[in-house]
């Protein structure tokens, strides 16, 4: 094997892991930890009967969505009515491109140079993440609208609105974490929390980076796109079959993007823990851990499984909250994001940039 | 041909054709669709010309949030072809589309000239970061055209203002008087 | 990396901005022509971001910044207006909008 | 403020400045301030209070001046990098002397006026014009450059405007007040043509380096035929002012005004600005003894031509009026046979007996309520006995009734008449004289001698203004002995003193020179007693009898002068009014409006098929002319 091409499996490699972990782990396991989780707060069983423990429940569901058949009202827009899910999983995927999951590493000196576990080795990876999460938002209008129905258009405006004011927030919240990192790169502002990690300075910003994430990501409190109560499902009230899966993919991917910006942003990537990075554990990055019968792998995969794990915290998080909070009124989550979150990330903003100045002059 | 080559005709097709299709296409929301397309293109293109942060910015801020706000728009207007009005004759759209032709000519004409026919040279440091690079044009942004950038920091908060009034309705009547009576029930409910 | 004449960059920014315009005349509601609005100025900033690339300067990028603050200040207030538009018409015809025909 | 000249300009700013407060004050005061009778209070008092602390300011300066001073306030007006025109005032014997009268006689007028306006709803107005005629006459007064004095110039012309229609209401008060203003800008054309030739000059306006240049000497012809434009000029502004020949028609319609006005501003003080002017600017008419010889001659001219129509005046006040205009002449007179000293001898103690005369006339008037033909007056003296006993004595000072102040003054002119040999004007000043003591002994005896022809009963004014005439009365005869000849054992002060600014030929001091000074006073008195003595037997059993003969209709219409001045300019004036507004106004300039205005009306009617209201057509336009620029700038490649 030559260098371009282990390059080149390199690349495909990361692919692989990140889309496979992503479609044909992450979303099947999530929807399965949603339902157990649901029933446990509720204090039921849940799925427990296909596989054990009911874990291949959503797989089953997977093959009935996409056996089923492939329903299209009479008075939905057609093009737009198919184009609303395709879109829908576009940015959700495209995320994960600069998404870093563990440091930059050798694989046991199998380069010479550290490379980056990450798809596309952009710079500006922040930006990115910020710019492709925006996208988001035109699926489920154009799904509302398409539709042609009342529900569904109320849902999607809903939906348009509200992600739109609360990325702004998100921004500005990340913003401050820029500031205290010193980068957009998503591998320096991870290296840059060695030892502090972001979410001592920036408490203020996740505080305000939380809620957000909820709402870009319409669950609850904040799903008023889909309230049941309310407008049906909102959005996808039209949508049946495979074209409904990918919107419900694609809200499990979205899920896991915006986790593992938060982990990446604030809470220190795949470091070990605050004030203890796996350097000081004796953890090499770029070594090996030796196997039985003379196999190895590379200890990168240590920090991987870490960061994995603090993301599937977070999912964990995501879901917990959806079955212990009440959903937000319209006017009360506008007045939120618009009043109190907005403002409080300007202020946070103007905060940490005096204090770091301040800082630096001292 | 390089593949750079490649990629820039190609690109620039789509560009064009997404262009054409905006202009063409009747309903807004078609127009918008294919100007989203017609934004990524240009991104991609920008992505080509070595303009990183430009690139991401158009992506941000013109798909993901200008045209945002025009699908918005378009959709709490929710119209149907009656409101957004007829179609243009054939000889006003074969008018506008040959002057249209014409001024892309004579533009053409301007720069067909041999010393714009060399081509563009590799991009190099610019002292701050590799050119595109966002440190390398916030240094330029933030030293020399620092008033610039608050001139169109209060073109922005002028626009904010302005869009507020423009836009803003007291709420109706009955709206409130259902508020108001809702927070009258929590009240009794609170006291009962 | 790309290696192609700045003329050809110009002929593609010049063609969108031809687009836009051409939309901005033909289509005849104000949705539209905001959206041919956008076209347009895209069409510029092409012209902007390749003469930065040809100079090798930041000039060219920093005044496409300029441009799109002067784009999204445009379409909020020309949506903001097509909607008071649309409050006052129920349509938003723009051939409706003659009050000041002579 | 131990600095004298700090002192000075101090003092010599409040003295110009509280007048002008006073204006702003009293017109708000009252307009607005509680009710009428408060508010006329406060301004009669305020009035009063303000210009006696002018005078004093004035008197005080008066008193601490040696010789002459400057003091200035700032920097007015930068020509060049070299000269510059200051406020700043000239305190000198003459302006002092002037300012004293100004404020003196002013302080006495307020308090007469603040009874003789009692109950007039403009009071408040009245006081406000009054105050501001004051500031204005005392800016003329002091002022070191010829930019202020022109300040104070038109200042004082436009009060005499304001306060000559100050009862707008009668038209006829209106057109008084027109005719004072525009009359005047006449004069104030002949002062702006002599502020020019001398700026021309000299390049500078300050009257004491003006001066200086002219007595260093050595100018050129063509600088001293620019200086005989200026004198020209200056005389113009002269006559316009002190209402001579040909420009005094505006004096005997300005009795319009209110008295004390008449007596203020058209008697004692504003009319001698040209008086004033002519002895301030005397070293230029020295150079130009032609001009000085025009202006006796303009002056003995307009005496007796004014005297001559006050014989038969029936109006009261314009008696005086012309009354005014002749004595004005005498001082002309004055100061065209080079004795300026004489001439503002004059002024001072006709000021005194003119306002006593015509306060007392206004004193009759105010008592017939409102009665000023003298026809329907006569044998008010036992009704009005204060105001009888004083206006006998201002009768008998202008009639030059050995020893009250106008004897002395007008015998030096007199003196100085006899003395220059010009028989024409020795002629005009003993007829003049004659006439004066006539027609000063008509209204005397008409007025308060004979049966009582009148409509109302006479009663006695109040106090504030018999106290006043008494002041007067008192100043009137005792003013002579400010200049009484050395001659006859006086001390001639006022000469002394104003010799350190204008030149006189000195009185000689022999023997001969006493014979015939007292034989010429001697004529003179005989001359007044004897117009007196006449009047007396005329008029005293008045019953609206007047002279028959046709000759004297001439001299009753004014010698028909402003009949002529009406055909002659005024009529032609219209008629050139009228070929411009048709021709020029009406014919080519709202032709070519109106043309402009109907083509572009014709084109429009056209053009704004254009405007279809369609943004996009509109938007064509603009691109098809954006792609006509793009053709041009190619094919210009």
């Amino acid at each position: 094997m030559n260098e371009t091409m282990i390059a080149w499996a390199f690349f495909a490699g990361k692919i692989l892991l990140l889309f496979g972990l992503a479609f044909g782990f992450i979303a099947p396991i999530m929807v399965w930890v949603e339902r157990r989780v649901c029933a446990l707060i509720q204090d039921r069983y849940g799925p427990n009967r296909v596989g054990p423990l009911g874990l291949l429940q959503t797989l089953a569901d997977g093959i009935k969505l996409l056996l089923k058949e492939d329903l299209r009202p009479n008075e939905v827009r057609p093009w737009f009515f198919i184009l609303a899910p395709i879109i829908c999983v576009i940015p959700a995927t495209m995320a994960f491109a600069v998404i870093p999951f563990g440091p930059p590493t050798t694989l046991g000196g199998l380069f010479a140079e550290p490379k980056r576990l990450q798809i596309a080795e952009l710079n500006a990876g922040f930006l990115y993440v910020l710019a492709i999460g925006s996208l988001g938002v035109y699926s489920i209008a154009l799904a509302g609208w398409a539709s042609n129905n009342k529900f569904s258009v109320l849902g999607s405006l809903r939906a348009s609105a509200q992600m739109i004011s609360y990325e702004l927030a998100a921004g500005l919240a990340l913003v401050s974490v820029v500031l205290l990192s010193g980068s957009v790169d998503l591998v320096k502002i991870v290296e840059s929390q060695t030892y502090l990690w972001n979410i001592f300075p920036g408490f203020l910003a996740f505080l305000i980076f939380l809620p957000a994430i909820f709402a870009e990501t319409n669950r609850t409190p904040f799903d008023l796109p889909e309230a049941e109560a309310e407008l049906v499902v909102g959005y996808h009230t039209e949508y049946s079959g495979m074209k409904f899966g990918l919107f419900f993919l694609a809200e499990y991917v979205n899920m896991t993007t915006v986790s593992a910006l938060a982990v990446l942003m604030f809470f220190g990537g795949w470091e070990f823990l605050p004030f203890l990075p796996w350097k000081d554990v004796g953890v090499d990055v770029n070594g090996l851990i030796p196997l039985f019968g003379g196999f190895s792998l590379p200890a990168v995969i240590i920090p991987f499984s870490w960061f994995a794990a603090k993301v599937a915290f977070f999912m964990f998080l995501f879901v917990w909250v959806r079955w212990t909070v009440p959903r937000f009124r319209y006017d009360q989550l506008m007045s939120l994001g618009w009043k109190t979150l907005i403002p409080l990330g300007i202020f946070n903003i103007i905060l940490t940039t005096a204090v770091i100045v301040f800082h630096r002059m001292s | 041909m390089e593949i750079q080559q490649i990629l820039f005709f190609s690109f620039a097709a789509l560009i064009l054709l997404s262009a054409a299709l905006v202009a063409l296409r009747p309903r807004p929301i078609e127009s918008a669709m294919w100007l989203i397309l017609n934004f990524f293109l240009t991104a991609g293109l920008y992505i080509l010309l070595g303009s990183n942060f430009v690139s991401i910015i158009q992506v941000l801020v013109y798909a993901g949030a200008i045209m945002v706000l025009f699908v918005f728009v378009i959709l709490l207007l929710n119209l149907d072809p009656r409101e957004f009005g007829s179609e243009a004759g054939l000889p006003w759209t074969s008018l506008v589309m040959f002057i249209g032709f014409l001024t892309f000519i004579v533009l053409s004409l301007h720069v067909a000239t041999p010393e714009l026919m060399k081509k563009l040279p590799e991009i190099k440091e610019t002292g701050a970061g590799v050119f595109g690079s966002i440190e390398s044009i916030s240094m330029v942004l933030l030293k020399n055209y620092v008033w610039g950038f608050e001139i169109a920091g209060v073109i922005l908060l002028l626009a904010l203002i302005g869009v507020g009034l423009l836009a803003y309705r007291k709420p109706p009547v009955r709206a409130r008087a259902i508020h108001t009576s809702t927070t009258d029930t929590m009240k009794d409910g609170g006291a009962s | 990396m790309m290696s192609v004449p700045i003329s050809y960059l110009l002929f593609l920014s010049f063609g969108v901005f031809c687009f836009g315009a051409c939309g901005f005349l033909i289509r005849k509601n104000a949705l539209s022509l905001l959206i041919c609005l956008e076209l347009m100025l895209s069409g510029v900033n092409i012209a902007f971001v390749s003469f930065s690339r040809l100079h090798q300067n930041e000039a060219g990028n920093i005044l496409y910044f300029l441009v799109i603050t002067v784009a999204a200040c445009e379409s909020a207030v020309g949506l903001a207006l097509i909607l008071n538009f649309f409050r006052i018409k129920k349509n938003i015809r723009l051939e409706e909008a003659n009050a000041l025909e002579g | 403020m131990d600095n004298p000249t700090e002192i000075l300009s101090f003092v010599m700013g409040a003295a110009a400045l509280m007048p002008l407060l006073g204006a702003c004050l009293w017109f708000w005061i009252g307009k607005k301030f509680g009710n009428e009778k408060v508010a006329e209070k406060i301004v009669s008092v305020g009035a009063v209070s303000f210009m006696a602390v002018s005078f004093f300011c004035v008197l005080y300066t008066f008193l601490n001046v040696e010789g002459s001073a400057r003091v200035t306030f700032f920097e007015w007006i930068r020509f060049n990098s070299k000269s510059a025109v200051n406020f700043a005032f000239l305190l000198d014997p003459l302006s002092l002397t002037l300012g004293l009268v100004v404020t003196g006689i002013g302080t006495l007028i307020h308090l007469y006026a603040s009874g003789y306006m009692h109950g007039d709803p403009g009071f408040g107005r009245f006081f406000t014009y009054l105050n501001l005629f004051v500031f204005s006459m005392l800016m003329l007064t002091f002022s070191d450059s010829l930019v202020g004095v022109f300040l104070g110039w038109e200042g004082v012309g436009l009060c005499s405007y304001f306060l000559i229609s100050f009862w707008f209401s009668e038209e006829e008060n209106a057109n008084a007040g027109k005719k004072a203003f525009i009359v005047n800008r006449i004069g104030d054309l002949g002062f702006l043509i002599a502020m020019c030739a001398l700026f021309k000059v000299f390049g500078t306006l300050n009257i004491p380096e003006l001066l200086a240049a002219v007595q260093a000497g050595s100018l050129t012809p063509d600088q001293l035929f620019w200086i005989k434009i200026a004198c020209f000029g200056l005389v113009l502004g002269a006559t316009g002012k002190s209402a001579q020949i040909p420009l005094y028609v505006w004096l005997p319609d300005a009795m319009a005004g209110p008295t004390p006005v008449s007596a203020l501003i058209h008697a004692a003080t504003m009319v001698t600005a040209g008086v004033y002017l002519t002895c301030r600017m005397q070293p230029l008419f020295l150079l130009n003894l032609e001009i000085l010889e025009i202006l006796a001659f303009i002056g003995g001219l307009t005496a007796i031509f004014a005297a001559s129509i006050a014989i038969f005046q029936n109006d009261i006040k314009k008696v005086l009026a012309y009354s005014t205009i002749s004595q004005l002449g005498f001082m002309f007179l004055a100061v065209g046979l080079i004795a300026p000293v004489a001439a503002f001898f004059h002024l001072i103690t006709h000021a005194c007996f003119k306002a006593l005369l015509f306060l007392g006339a206004g004193s009759v008037i105010h008592g017939l309520h409102h009665e000023q033909d003298m026809r329907h007056m006569g044998g008010i003296r036992k009704k009005m006995p204060l105001t009888f006993w004083t206006v006998t004595i201002g009768v008998f000072a202008i009639a030059g009734i050995p020893p009250l102040s106008g004897f002395v003054s007008k015998d030096e002119i007199l003196h100085f008449t006899w003395h220059s040999h010009r028989w024409w004007l020795i002629m005009f000043a003993f007829t003049t004289a004659f006439l004066t003591s006539f027609y000063m002994g008509r209204l005397w005896v008409m007025t308060f001698f004979g049966k009582f022809r009148g409509h109302h009963e006479a009663h006695e004014s109040p106090v504030s203004m018999t106290a006043v005439l008494i002041v007067l009365a008192i100043l009137s005869a005792i003013a002579g002995a400010l200049n009484w000849p050395e001659l006859w054992g006086g001390s001639e002060r006022l000469n002394e003193y104003l010799r350190a600014v204008v030149s006189q030929a000195a009185g000689e001091h022999t023997e001969e020179a006493f014979y015939s000074s007292l034989k010429l006073a001697g004529i003179s008195s005989l001359v007044g007693i004897a117009g007196l003595t006449l009047a007396w037997f005329r008029y005293r059993n008045f019953a609206g009898e007047e002279f028959k003969a046709p000759i004297f209709r001439i001299f009753k219409n004014k010698y028909y002068i402003d009949e002529i001045y009406d055909f002659a300019v005024v009529q032609n004036l219209k008629r050139i009014g009228y070929a411009l507004w048709k021709g020029v106004d009406g014919f080519v300039i709202d032709g070519f409006l109106n043309g402009c205005a109907s083509v572009s009306t014709k084109a429009s009617l056209r053009f704004r098929r254009l405007q279809t209201g369609m943004t996009q057509q509109y938007a064509l336009w603009v691109w098809i002319g954006f792609l006509l620029l793009l053709f041009g700038a190619w094919s210009l490649r």
